[in-house]
């Protein structure tokens, strides 16, 4: 029995640790598989915040995750290219400023968010899974043939994005970088999921009816997680199109959406540290049972079988089982 | 005689077929528990849903000190101040009752859209829902989770919530279902004292709290109000007793 | 455009409706009686079409193949069944997401490390080949007509069985109550396992018959595993009606949308350009029309209102 | 992610661990719907590898599961960690267009074994890019070319509506000097044609050409067949490859494709590339197991002239190309990509298995339409 502070400090202490040891001992592959995990794992905790506190199953996260990538693939065509951006009313410079893409893509998800959540929030349990599905496969099916940013081919950036003072072709520093941003985030969530704001959200998860009841619309709330869970997962679209200097729409394909899922779960659902561990998880696995096996694919399907119907409350419910709601 | 908080006008709801209120009037004044009585069946979670919002009327309107609040959502009834209290416990029931209570604090704010300082360590919710909890009697079990509590503990908690919205109107949906006879007593003995805070309507099977809490008393039959009185005028009533009492004893 | 052409593509919608109907029902029936959204559905579906290849392509017979179609789709359901989805009836849909989502990486790698990375043949049976001239002179493949009328058997012995058997009965106790028809002493567990083996022959039986006219090949199930739950989530999930309306929906806005979209942009530009804007908004259709639906009625056309 | 060490050192067992001089990252789909042509690209390669007997050339080899990520940071591992002297194996062009560019941009040798998007021909060409297989509108112009000399008058023509599909069409409109009669782009991953057919029927045309690579073009080749219309079909290879022929059937006899390659080109390169694959991997080559087989060769040809490490001395023994390929002729253009032979094929039927026959040649010293713009 740990206490989750203290597991989740552990968690993001090893992954700290294994980066910069890899860099130590110039492994940079492990590096990227590490800033892999810190990426995907932010991804995840935007989607915990909808999933896990919400109790919002969005089978489309990969919507917005792929929104973020080609923000930041947009922006950085336009600025590799030297060409404006035209949004009909006015036209802007593209850039290969890490800020401004990352301020682009949280807008642009949180904008997209707002009216995908108003549509969306409208059905509930089965009917939501698959309406945010339909969403990002739309957004899917449109890039694929949206020409003039690379149809189905996507899109190459040939030098990452830059970040004022740092090297961000370096892969320690990038990973760096991502590794601030999910603390913050992490931080963030939990700081959230305490606040009067957490509370009443997860008062429309459990109960709606007391939500209600006490003056809270829980649509209003369920709404605003929604959102910000999709500014999150832009974010990490956007660092994620940077770690690959790419973005293609198989971003917005349901294979991630499912994906997030699975990270969120493998941790633990609503736990803060949760998808760190399942991201972690998940990339090791990915990795390993890999080198093993062409059909590895068999064996990540049946461990993850195993957690599912022998280890609810994921990876971390086994470490650290939950006391209290926000314990 | 004080204007009335709360107050129905007329209220007709059927569903299909079936006629659950047929132009049910009442009023719930300053100061008092007014008691709706009935037999299963009767109307008395319909005519609740809709003073509380969550159905609307076919016809006949709610009125919240004065004002028409029937095309409003229960959310908007419950920030003008009309806390109910539910029959089955719709708490969350993953969170520790102080939490709970701390919501219905929240509640009375009139806004969750904070998302930074906990809301454990807001010293104002915190107080208002550890107060509420000490009139209920749950104060020892504060740090509880709200699924490990007894079922009586949790109508203590549901009275609590309500409490801490620090409303103008109660409208509790049987709270005592469930208590034992201890229990119901130590409620009694609260929602007494609770009227002069803000006025009850309380809808309850248990006879003994009617009659012991209610000022006066509707007894609702097949949807309709078929009398309204003090407690002697209804146990003196014959068309009660022929329609209710009657069929009970 | 002629009406004869109109006519065919309405046809041909039709008959992708019909096929749908059939991964859908079975979808929505394990739904309606389970509560479970199963995304292996298409997975059954591939299990079914290859079951019929390989059987088909040892004996010759697509005859034999369909009905090791049926057994081979029913028997892997009722494995499944049996090992693992029966631990998820109690659980919420996040869990039986996650569950069938492995359980789909499970089978694709499965199969195909049992028949290998390439493509599988499976051909249409002689006696159905070929087209054949319908009234109007409209020439139309003979398979296709047959698949329509499976199709629509199918669906009526889905309502027979429902609406007039003992086991329907049953089937729709169990939607409604499960402790009640327990207490009436079915053996519920006995029930779901049929229920859940008999949808999956429905997605092998689809797997086989389209299987025929398409690709054998491994994540088969997977496009049309997503089209047939946009099929059920527009008809009203868990209701066989809804499922039958939904797909022939779907199947006439996918295969119209395809043919008059670009024609109507071809209006406003030129050609080139109104075939790819218009192939583009008609891969989004069915998802838009999905939207629509959902706004309009959140449960779907014939869901049971929440 | 597979990893499979295969060094032609293992081989030559008693000759003692020489460290391989020569490093290859293959990245290849090994996994998933796309599998098949990712495994005979890697059988094709490593057959060449084993003939030669090198015991200095090592290959890494992983499965990018068809995801560009995937293959993005394979080949981050494959530069960084492995620190791989040449990359290779990748058969998409979205997977291409992910990975090239960064890699050649870092220095790395890459040899394309199957996919040439124009982006990478012509502007985006690259001094460390060189394309073995074709440049993707080769194959669709030499249909064209095709469709010209047998005289078809009024084309229908159809490809999946993304990039690759809207070259494949431009491609064959470059050659084809008819008309068109219907031009259609339909979604990737469908599965059923028949609105299209419907409307091929109905378009007055005289012949089809389609760009339908995989399993759709499975399903359109049965679907055709099956629906009566009859009009002479002309594609590209990728439909009509060893691969998936024979989930085709019948329904592919007499279809006229348009190849670089075939297993019956009468020259001894090609006699005994199809004889061992065979006789190793007890299945007939496919295209793509050409091409492996042709990369790989080309590749072992450079290191026989040039140490890696000299970057310039070892690009110029690949411009030679000087390796007998599988093909015939082969050389580079300017862009280095292939001038060579395109074949028209046709489908046969031999004893129970599908295959291609050469019936003549569509284009000869065939480079494309890109190198003009690539300035090198």
């Amino acid at each position: 029995m740990i206490g989750e502070r203290v597991l989740s400090l552990g968690v993001l202490a090893v992954l700290g640790g294994v980066a910069l040891l890899a860099a130590a001992t110039d492994e940079p592959f492990t590096i990227t598989l590490a800033t892999r995990v810190a990426i995907l794992a932010l991804a995840a905790a935007g989607l915990n915040i909808a999933l896990g506190l919400g109790g919002l199953v969005s089978f489309g996260h990969a919507l917005f995750f792929g929104l973020g990538g080609y923000v930041m693939g947009i922006l950085a065509f336009h600025a590799q290219t030297y060409t404006p951006l035209d949004l009909g009313l006015f036209e802007v410079a593209g850039t290969k400023s890490m800020p401004l893409i990352w301020l682009a893509a949280v807008a642009v998800s949180a904008l997209v968010a707002i009216p995908v959540g108003l549509l969306a929030l409208r059905t509930s349990g089965v009917y939501f899974i698959m309406i945010t599905l339909a969403f990002a496969q739309m957004f899917y099916y449109f890039t694929i043939s949206w020409s003039a940013y690379g149809g189905e081919d996507g899109l190459s950036i040939y030098v990452r994005n830059g970040f004022p003072g740092l090297n961000t072709l370096d892969p320690i520093q990038f990973f760096g970088l991502c590794f601030a941003l999910l603390c913050v985030v992490l931080w963030l969530s939990a700081r959230l999921a305490r606040s009067p704001f957490g509370l009443a959200l997860g008062a429309a998860r459990q109960a709606p009816a007391r939500a209600e009841a006490v003056g809270f619309d829980p649509m209003r709330l369920r709404l605003v997680a929604f959102i910000i869970s999709g500014a999150i997962a832009g974010l990490a679209g956007a660092l994620y199109a940077d770690l690959n200097r790419f973005v293609s729409p198989a971003m917005f394909g349901w294979h991630l959406s499912g994906e997030l899922i699975v990270l969120v779960i493998l941790g633990g659902v609503a736990r803060i540290i949760g998808p760190v561990v399942g991201a972690g998880l998940f990339v090791m696995l990915e990795h390993f049972l890999g080198q093993v096996t062409d059909f590895w694919q068999i064996w990540l399907g049946l461990i993850l079988l195993v957690i599912v119907l022998y280890a609810r409350g994921g990876i971390v419910g086994l470490v650290s089982p939950r006391r209290t709601g926000h314990g | 005689m004080a204007d009335p908080v709360l107050e129905a006008r007329g209220l007709s709801k059927s569903f299909g077929a079936l006629v659950a209120n047929d132009a049910v009037t009442l009023d719930l004044r300053p100061g008092e528990i007014h008691a709706v009585i009935g037999p299963n069946g009767a109307g008395k979670s319909t005519l609740i849903a809709q003073l509380c919002g969550a159905l609307r009327p076919d016809s006949g309107e709610v009125r919240l000190q004065g004002e028409d609040v029937t095309g409003l959502s229960v959310a908007q009834r419950a920030r003008l101040g009309l806390a109910r209290t539910f029959q089955v416990s719709a708490l969350a029931m993953e969170d520790s009752v102080l939490e709970n209570a701390v919501l219905g604090a929240l509640g009375a704010t009139g806004s969750p859209w904070r998302f930074w300082r906990a809301a454990l360590s807001r010293p104002t919710l915190v107080a208002q829902a550890e107060a509420a909890l000490d009139r209920v009697g749950l104060a020892e079990a504060r740090h509880r989770r709200v699924a490990d509590l007894s079922h009586g503990q949790r109508r203590q908690l549901e009275v609590a919530v309500a409490l801490t919205l620090g409303p103008r109107a109660f409208v509790m949906d049987e709270p005592m279902a469930g208590l034992g006879s201890e229990g119901s007593a130590d409620l009694t003995r609260l929602l007494d004292a609770l009227r002069h805070e803000a006025p009850i309507l309380l809808v309850e099977h248990d006879m003994d709290a009617v009659f012991a809490l209610a000022d006066r008393i509707s007894v609702l039959v097949y949807g309709r109000v078929l009398m309204t009185g003090t407690v002697a005028e209804v146990r003196a009533s014959a068309e009660v007793r022929a329609a209710y009492l009657g069929d009970a004893a | 455009m002629s009406l004869i052409l109109v006519i065919e593509q309405i046809l041909n919608g039709v008959q992708l409706g019909v096929m749908l109907f059939l991964m859908a029902a079975g979808l929505t029936l394990i739904f309606g009686v389970m509560g479970l959204i199963n995304l292996a559905h298409g997975s059954l579906y591939m299990v079914g079409a290859f079951a019929a290849a390989a059987v088909a392509g040892v004996t010759g017979s697509f005859l034999l193949g369909l009905v090791a179609a049926l057994v081979a789709a029913a028997a892997a359901g009722a494995l499944i069944e049996v090992t693992v989805i029966r631990r998820l009836y109690a659980a919420d849909h996040l869990d039986q997401v996650l569950a069938t989502f492995a359980l789909i990486l499970v089978f694709s790698e499965g199969v195909r490390w049992v028949f290998g990375s390439f493509p599988l043949f499976l051909d249409i049976p002689a006696a159905l080949s070929g087209p054949v001239t319908l009234p109007g002179g409209i020439e139309y493949p003979l398979y296709r007509l047959v698949l329509i009328g499976i199709g629509l058997a199918v669906g009526l012995g889905l309502w027979w069985l429902i609406e007039r058997t003992r086991l329907g009965i049953r089937i729709r106790a169990g939607e409604n109550d499960r402790e009640m028809i327990a207490a009436l002493g079915v053996d519920i567990s006995r029930l779901y396992t049929l229920v859940f083996a008999l949808g999956a022959a429905l997605a092998g039986l689809a797997g086989a018959l389209v299987g025929a006219i398409q690709s054998v090949q491994v994540g088969m199930g997977e496009p049309v595993l997503i089209l047939a739950f946009v099929v059920i989530v527009i008809g009203g999930i868990g209701s066989i009606r809804g499922a039958f309306v939904g797909a022939l929906l779907v199947g006439l806005t996918e295969t119209l949308g395809g043919v008059f979209l670009p024609a109507f942009f071809g209006l406003f530009t030129d050609p080139a350009t109104a075939t790819s804007i218009g192939a583009s908004l008609a891969s989004m259709a069915i998802y838009v029309l999905m939207g629509v639906v959902l706004v309009w009625r959140p449960t779907g056309l014939f869901g049971v209102r929440a | 992610m597979k990893k499979l060490l295969a060094t032609a050192a293992a081989l030559a067992l008693g000759a003692g661990v020489a460290s391989a001089d020569v490093k290859v990252g293959m990245i290849t789909t090994l996994s998933g719907g796309g599998a098949g042509l990712g495994i005979d690209v890697r059988d094709g390669f490593m057959l060449a590898i084993e003939q030669s007997g090198r015991d200095d050339i090592e290959v890494v080899i992983e499965d990018d599961q068809r995801k560009p990520d995937i293959a993005v940071q394979l080949s981050d591992k494959m530069i960084q960690s492995e620190k791989v002297d040449v990359l290779t194996g990748i058969i998409w062009s979205n997977l291409a267009m992910a990975v090239i560019p960064g890699a050649v941009a870092q220095g790395k040798f890459y040899l394309s074994p199957n996919a040439g998007p124009s982006a990478l021909a012509g502007k985006g060409c690259h001094e460390n890019y060189f394309n073995v297989a074709w440049q993707n509108d080769n194959l669709h112009e030499a249909a064209g070319a095709y469709a010209n000399s047998v005289g078809y008058e009024n084309s229908f023509i159809l490809a999946p509506n993304y990039p690759a599909g809207q070259d494949a069409l431009t491609g064959y409109k470059r050659f084809y000097e008819g008309e068109v009669a219907g031009e259609i782009y339909t979604q990737l991953g469908q599965t059923d044609y028949a609105a299209e057919i419907a409307q091929i029927r109905a378009s007055g045309a005289d012949s089809v050409f389609f760009f339908l690579p995989g399993g759709m073009g499975i399903s359109f080749l049965k679907q055709y067949a099956d629906s009566g219309v009859g009009l002479p079909v002309v594609g590209p290879a990728f439909s009509f490859d060893q691969g998936i022929l024979q989930a085709v059937g019948p329904a592919a006899l007499g279809v006229v494709n348009t190849s670089q390659w075939s297993k019956d080109l009468d020259n001894a390169a090609n006699a005994a590339f199809v004889e061992s694959f065979e006789a190793k991997y007890d299945r007939l080559p496919s295209l793509y197991a050409s091409q492996g087989f042709d990369t790989a060769n080309l590749l072992i040809s450079a290191v026989e002239k040039a140490d890696v490490s000299d970057a310039d001395a070892f690009r110029e023994a690949l411009r030679a190309a000087d390796f007998d390929s599988t093909r015939g002729d082969f050389a580079f253009g300017p862009n280095q990509h292939p001038v060579q032979d395109i074949y028209a094929r046709e489908v046969i039927q031999e004893g129970d298995v599908f295959t291609n026959k050469v019936i003549g040649v569509a284009l000869e010293d065939h480079s494309d339409a890109y190198a003009a713009e690539c300035k090198m």
